[in-house]
């Protein structure tokens, strides 16, 4: 018992507590920007794109491509570094971009009348198709990008947050702030709202639903795109990360309450932070029990709190009676 | 190999190794796939009931035939092992995969219940199998170490080591409790959240299985148990390589191909007989419309939980057998893979019909499980393929036959044959 | 119609609330054993919510509802089909890709009894119940008159057919009280005239009826007696010829251009 | 050739992941049981009591899966091997023993560690590199006495490899005088290792262990930097590759991996397999293409002493005693295992692994 109180203030400390946060948010940023092309296709199209997970990946092999054709090391200036993200981060939008509407084209839009399960099955089809493709074609191996924009602030006794974590948080705030007046001002976004609400009154209302359904998936695997590039500026890649990386988004799309764009936002940082607490100290609150190795059933688990307690989400966005 | 050779030149490409190239090749080969699609199919159906029209045919024909397909079942590993035991080995793993197509189309087909994690029943009953046949349980209370483990003298093993003949159903109704208990917080939920909320549940039970070496060592981790007893029979024991037949010998694979049979056909047999029973009928009733079926006075909840509960009691008695012969099982071998495996063997077979799931099972299998070493590429085109099934033929190779069936009655109806046809009032 | 008949279902000061919004505002209602009822009200007037109510889809947020003596507001749909409540829906609710006779015998449910085994082993009882079953619902669709078409899915039925299956089905519960929402929804003239008829032989076989509609012209034909449901509260109520004249049904129906 | 077309040719299985993330092992295995089984060939094979044998090496693939190994371990038994090469991981290694085991026929695996593949009692069971006990203790020693690191956090991905020896580690420590400060594990799929790194950075480890791959050694090397964790890196064979190096960086100058054998350099013979070896691979030696190549060749010593059936192959195998191969010698017990291991632990210094110490256990 002595023992599972002294686990249990153990590693208590503010730095490290404060360093996890920073952690969290940072994962919680990459999660809540693939969390808006689910959020989005699910608000309109009730379809859970399973392949969209597989496009933030494809993205990231975009922006491996690019880089990797500058040459960019750890040293290279900034002169060179800006322009080459930059550069990196439009050419994966633009492909997931193309990609997200053909995926939409070919796997799902000749199932829109189907069973419901139909669309489902063809997302896993897509899934597969493209990771074992990166696997076969490009690389089965991991990749990572070289320590561009080093550097950091001080923040608290050693603590610090780095330019990279400023930037993935910046983008992923501004890349919402943009989604949602997109969807408030335009009439593309008002398209899209009315699809959502209902999509046959929309059709009678002479809105033209395919157009809406195809830039719902261009705007979303951009924003895969974006997420690729900060994902790569931190972590490492291989064809696998999409089905993992969408499972998490997924589930901080639900969390914030699904088809609401702050809410999918608000979602990816609380189960970054979820993650990255519960990696770390559940270890000392279950005595020992519960390693850091459980980390996933946290996400999971969750997901699963969440929609069987609310699952109408953090933002009580309103969810579809389907029956 | 030379065939298979040449497919994959075929979809490389003649551009060279350049990703861009490849990848414009084969969206060029896309293209006319699906050009010659639209051709063949026409437009996209307009209703959503045009697959259920198509419905029936297919499955009669199984049906039909199906003491043929018996005395296949029966014969076709003996001339299998002319070729020695790899084919065998092959259609073993395929026929644990059809046991687990029939159970989960319980669950997926008849209920209407999409369900990503039927992986968890799978690797419950192997893991029930596998502690209480094997020294894992006795290492528990010794606290090994490695070091006393690969010292330890190998001769009669210690810990328990129960009768298959309590332990396949036992680790069958431990999946079907496991079914229930995931079942009752999932029980709100439709469509494409239980599909996501029953993923999790099967990723965390192979996250559980391979964690629960701490802190008291249950599963053995990563690396899972060894030494699982065979299936033994009295002083017949299935894992003996040295059983004869007269001069013939036995190798496992075809001791265990037999018990799955049999189990399989007693699993049809069970399953076909609810389907048609009101059991049967209230599933179908709520994956039509679950309101109506409440209101029509079915409990909705415990015919739910009764679905999970058998889908995962099928589902834990393959994993209790695949568990005896395969001697060892680790964590790995139940990833979310074999969930969508068995998903798509169902629905390619055409979702709730028996004979879909059969058949389902044993196409989709023969595909995936040949040509081991082209892993990537078999993945590609079963995605590939996958996507392709669903659009041209949403509705599975054999559709329910549950149509046909009705018909059958009609005229085992005197009433009906007598009645001149007529306008309905 | 006989005014002594006794109360089987009584709703009394049934509020619903959806999220603040009123659906019931605090309802009366009585209806009379072996009556055909009818609440009309304009769209919006909270009728099938009513239903819903009744039939365990929803649960009120006061008041209480009494079936045959009995609170019933909370239980379960299941258990009050059991105790002889079957409705229909205005947007019919069919099991679209099972058979005519499948639909009916679904309806049968809570009258069959036989365990998950029983099906399996396909004992004697087991049997007998299912022929039987069989038979009741070849009885139920000949009293609808879709005896013929029993074999065909449910989804291929012409509208005007889907209505009275979905009737077929529910009587096969042997309810004593039966919902019926807008049943003259979406039929033309002639299905109108045949479908009082259907109606009056429901209760003519002992079943009580309660009916929502929103035409008005349906219902005065056939109702024993009428309440007028307006914005979920109740603004008239008596005999056909009675609320017909009731200068709040008036203006409500006439506000609302109906 | 210099053989006979009437000449005998036997067949020698190989099995291990030749297509998946961990190919490069299974290839590289591959290639050095091929440049084996080449060489035999070409010096005109083995001769046994007048028949001259040449050899011919059958490849399957196992996925490193326990189902697929099975299958594929039953295909070598149909193609009727004399003696097999292989599995490349423990598990699937476990799982094939079985099949062998039932057939009679002889398996060495160049590189499972996991001691239990040995341990149950298959006669037919071999290995020609040393357990993870073994490396568990070279790598404990190593970090607690040779870098003077008395307090160790270890970390591992949770895989049968990568647990199997941070375990072995974790028991070795406090032998070697050590204390072991925070025991951490990261799921295998993960990419994020912040905040098991934060916490062992809040416990102030004098050095790291991982157990695991290089797929998340890199980043998780590069991740702990950039958290300003400066303390060395200690790691197994799972490690000590060029995938590290890249994966991480210049974050990997200074990290430490050991692995089964002598330094490259001290093989006797080594230069020139290589060069044999990228002549014909057009890449370099990965990882166990040496120990691959030595257990091609004591099966087709075995056969050239006891001859070509399985039951005489398995009983000279069986029987091996200081065989001089191009790893080092080989003397089996009674379970398979060899006597003597010898364990070479390499540092990081400008992008490439250099070997720093030798440990010979055993013999």
């Amino acid at each position: 018992m002595q023992r599972c109180l002294d686990l249990l203030t153990s590693g208590l400390t503010p730095e490290g507590i404060l360093q996890q946060l920073i952690n969290g948010v940072t994962l919680g940023s990459v999660y809540a920007l693939i969390a808006l092309g689910y959020s989005m296709v699910y608000g309109v199209l009730e379809l859970i794109n399973f392949a969209h997970g597989d496009v933030f990946m494809i993205g990231t092999f975009v922006v491996l491509g690019v880089t990797g054709q500058f040459g960019l090391t750890g040293t290279s200036s900034l002169a060179l570094v800006i322009p080459v993200l930059l550069l990196a981060m439009i050419a994966a939008m633009a492909l997931c971009a193309v990609l997200g509407f053909t995926i939409e084209k070919v796997a799902y839009r000749p199932l829109r009348r189907a069973p419901r399960l139909a669309p489902l099955i063809s997302a896993i089809g897509v899934s597969f198709f493209l990771e074992a493709w990166i696997a076969t074609y490009v690389s089965s191996r991991d990749h990572t990008l070289p320590n561009l924009l080093a550097g950091d602030i001080p923040l608290y006794a050693d603590v610090t947050i780095r330019y990279v974590q400023v930037l993935m948080l910046v983008s992923s705030v501004v890349m919402m702030v943009g989604l949602q007046q997109l969807v408030r001002r335009t009439s593309l976004g008002r398209g899209m709202r009315a699809v959502a609400q209902d999509r046959e009154a929309a059709e009678l209302m002479g809105v033209n639903m395919d157009r809406v359904i195809s830039f719902t998936f261009i705007i979303g695997s951009a924003l895969a795109g974006v997420a690729a590039v900060l994902w790569m500026l931190n972590y490492s890649t291989n064809q696998t990360i999409g089905f993992i990386a969408g499972l998490k988004a997924f589930t901080a799309a639900v969390i914030g309450g699904i088809g609401n764009i702050p809410g999918a936002m608000l979602g990816g940082f609380l189960l970054g932070l979820a993650e990255s607490l519960g990696a770390a100290y559940i270890s000392n609150a279950s005595c020992g029990i519960f390693s850091s190795a459980y980390e996933d059933v946290f996400a999971f688990a969750f997901l699963i709190l969440m929609l069987v307690f609310r699952p109408s989400g953090i933002m009580r966005e309103r969810v579809s009676q389907r029956a | 190999m030379s065939f298979v050779d040449a497919f994959v030149a075929f979809l490389h490409g003649p551009f060279g190794n350049n990703p861009f190239a490849i990848l414009a090749w084969q969206a060029l080969l896309a293209g006319a796939a699906y050009l010659i699609v639209r051709l063949v199919r026409g437009r996209v159906p307009r209703q959503a009931t045009a697959p259920v029209r198509l419905a029936g045919k297919g499955a009669s024909v199984v049906l039909r035939n199906r003491y043929a397909l018996l005395l296949i079942g029966l014969f076709l590993p003996l001339i299998e092992l002319l070729t020695g035991g790899y084919l065998l080995s092959v259609t073993y793993s395929i026929e644990l995969y059809v046991l687990l197509a029939v159970g989960l189309n319980i669950v997926v087909g008849f209920t209407g219940l999409l369900d990503l994690g039927y992986v968890a029943f799978f690797a419950v009953g192997a893991y029930v199998y596998g502690l209480f046949a094997s020294p894992q349980l006795y290492e528990i209370t010794k606290q090994t170490t490695y070091f006393l483990v690969s010292q330890s003298v190998v001769g009669p093993q210690p810990g328990f080591h129960i009768s298959m003949l309590v332990l396949i159903p036992l680790a069958g109704a431990a999946a079907a409790l496991f079914g229930v208990l995931i079942g009752i917080p999932t029980l709100r939920l439709r469509g494409d959240y239980l599909a996501i909320v029953t993923l999790g549940f099967g990723e965390i039970t192979r996250i559980f299985a391979n964690n629960l070496d701490q802190p008291i060592n249950i599963t053995n981790g990563p690396n899972g148990i060894i030494n699982i007893d065979p299936v033994t029979i009295g002083s017949y024991s299935f894992g003996n390589p040295a059983n004869h037949l007269g001069p013939f010998q036995i190798p496992p694979f075809l001791n265990y191909y037999y018990l799955v049979l049999l189990l399989i056909l007693l699993t049809v047999f069970i399953v076909s007989r609810l389907e048609r029973s009101r059991v049967g009928r209230a599933w179908a009733a709520i994956r039509e419309d679950e309101t109506a079926a409440q209101v029509a006075g079915i409990n909705t909840r415990n015919l739910k939980l009764l679905a999970y509960a058998s889908g995962g009691f099928f589902g834990g008695m393959a994993g209790a057998i695949y568990a005896a012969g395969q001697h060892l099982i680790a964590p790995d071998s139940f990833q979310l893979f074999v969930s969508i495996l068995v998903l798509v063997m169902v629905v390619a077979g055409g979702m709730g019909s028996i004979p879909g799931a059969v058949v389902g099972a044993i196409v989709v299998g023969f595909l995936y499980f040949l040509s081991p070493s082209l892993l990537y590429l078999r993945i590609l085109v079963f995605g590939g393929l996958l996507v392709l099934l669903i659009i041209v033929r949403p509705q599975g190779f054999l559709p329910s036959a549950q149509r046909e069936r009705e018909l059958e009655e009609k005229e085992e109806d005197p009433s009906l044959v007598a009645a001149t046809p007529g306008p309905a009032p | 119609m006989t005014a002594e008949a006794a109360t089987i279902l009584e709703l009394k000061q049934v509020r619903k609330e959806f999220g603040g919004l009123v659906a019931v505002d605090d309802v009366d209602v009585a209806v009379r054993e072996g009556e055909i009822f009818s609440l009309i009200g304009p769209n919006g007037a909270g009728k099938t919510t009513v239903f819903n109510l009744i039939t365990g889809l929803d649960v009120p947020t006061s008041g209480t509802i009494t079936f045959a003596g009995r609170a019933i507001a909370g239980l379960k749909p299941h258990v009050l089909a059991q105790l002889g409540i079957a409705r229909t829906f205005q947007n019919i609710r069919l099991f679209g890709n099972m058979s005519v006779l499948g639909n009916v015998l679904v309806g049968r449910h809570s009258r069959l009894h036989a365990a998950y085994w029983k099906a399996v082993v396909r004992t004697p009882d087991e049997r007998a119940e299912e022929k039987d079953a069989r038979e009741k619902a070849r009885e139920y669709l000949e009293f609808v008159g879709l005896r013929r078409r029993h074999g065909d899915l449910a989804n291929n039925l012409p509208y005007g057919l889907q209505r009275r299956l979905e009737i077929a089905r529910a009587l096969a519960s042997e309810p004593r009280l039966l919902l019926l929402d807008e049943p003259a929804a979406g039929t033309n003239p002639q299905e109108k005239a045949a479908l009082g008829d259907l109606i009056r032989s429901i209760r003519d076989r002992g079943v009580t009826l309660f009916l929502i509609e929103h035409d008005m012209k349906v219902v005065m034909g056939i109702s024993d007696r009428v309440t007028v449901l307006d914005h979920g509260e109740k603004i008239a109520e008596g005999v056909p010829e009675d609320v017909r004249k009731d200068r709040r049904v008036i203006e409500a129906y006439l506000g609302t251009g109906a | 050739m210099a053989f006979k077309p009437s000449d005998p040719v036997l067949k020698i299985g190989f099995i291990g992941m030749l297509a998946g993330k961990y190919q490069n092992y299974g290839i590289d295995a591959k290639n050095g049981a091929q440049l084996a089984v080449d060489q035999m060939n070409a010096a005109g094979g083995v001769q046994n009591q007048g028949t001259t044998y040449t050899f011919q090496l059958d490849p399957v693939d196992d996925n490193a899966d326990a189902t697929q190994g099975a299958q594929s371990a039953q295909k070598l038994v149909d193609d009727g091997v004399v003696a097999v090469i292989g599995g490349i991981f423990s598990t699937a290694t476990i799982a094939e023993s079985k099949i062998f085991n039932d057939n009679g026929i002889t398996q060495i695996s160049p590189s499972a560690t996991n001691p239990k593949y040995t341990a149950q009692g298959f006669k037919t069971a071999f290995r020609v590199i040393g357990n993870d006990v073994a490396q568990g203790h070279t790598d404990a020693e190593f970090a607690v006495k040779t870098l003077g690191c008395k307090n160790v956090a270890i970390l591992d991905d949770k895989s049968t490899y990568g647990q199997g020896l941070a375990d072995s580690v974790n028991d070795a420590i406090p032998g070697a005088g050590g204390k072991i400060v925070a025991r951490e594990h990261l799921d295998a799929t993960a990419s994020d290792f912040t905040a098991q790194l934060t916490t062992i950075k809040g416990k102030h480890p004098d050095v790291i262990f991982y157990g695991g791959y290089s797929a998340q050694a890199g980043p998780l090397t590069s991740q702990a930097r950039k958290l300003g964790i400066k303390v060395p890196f200690v790691m197994g064979d799972g490690c000590e590759d060029s995938d590290y190096t890249k994966l991480a960086g210049t974050d990997a100058e200074g990290a430490f991996a050991s692995n089964g054998g002598p330094a490259q350099n001290l093989m006797t013979g080594f230069a020139e397999f290589n060069t044999k070896f990228k002549a014909k691979y057009s890449v370099d030696v990965f990882q166990y293409a040496p120990q691959a190549f030595d257990a091609a060749n004591i099966i087709m010593n075995a056969v050239k002493t006891a001859g070509a059936t399985k039951a005489a192959v398995l009983g000279a195998v069986a029987a091996t005693k200081d065989y001089k191969g191009l790893v080092q010698s080989y003397t089996f017990d009674s379970k398979g295992d060899i006597t003597t291991s010898i364990f070479t632990v390499y540092k990081v210094e400008s992008g490439n692994f250099k070997a720093v110490k030798a440990v010979t256990i055993g013999g």
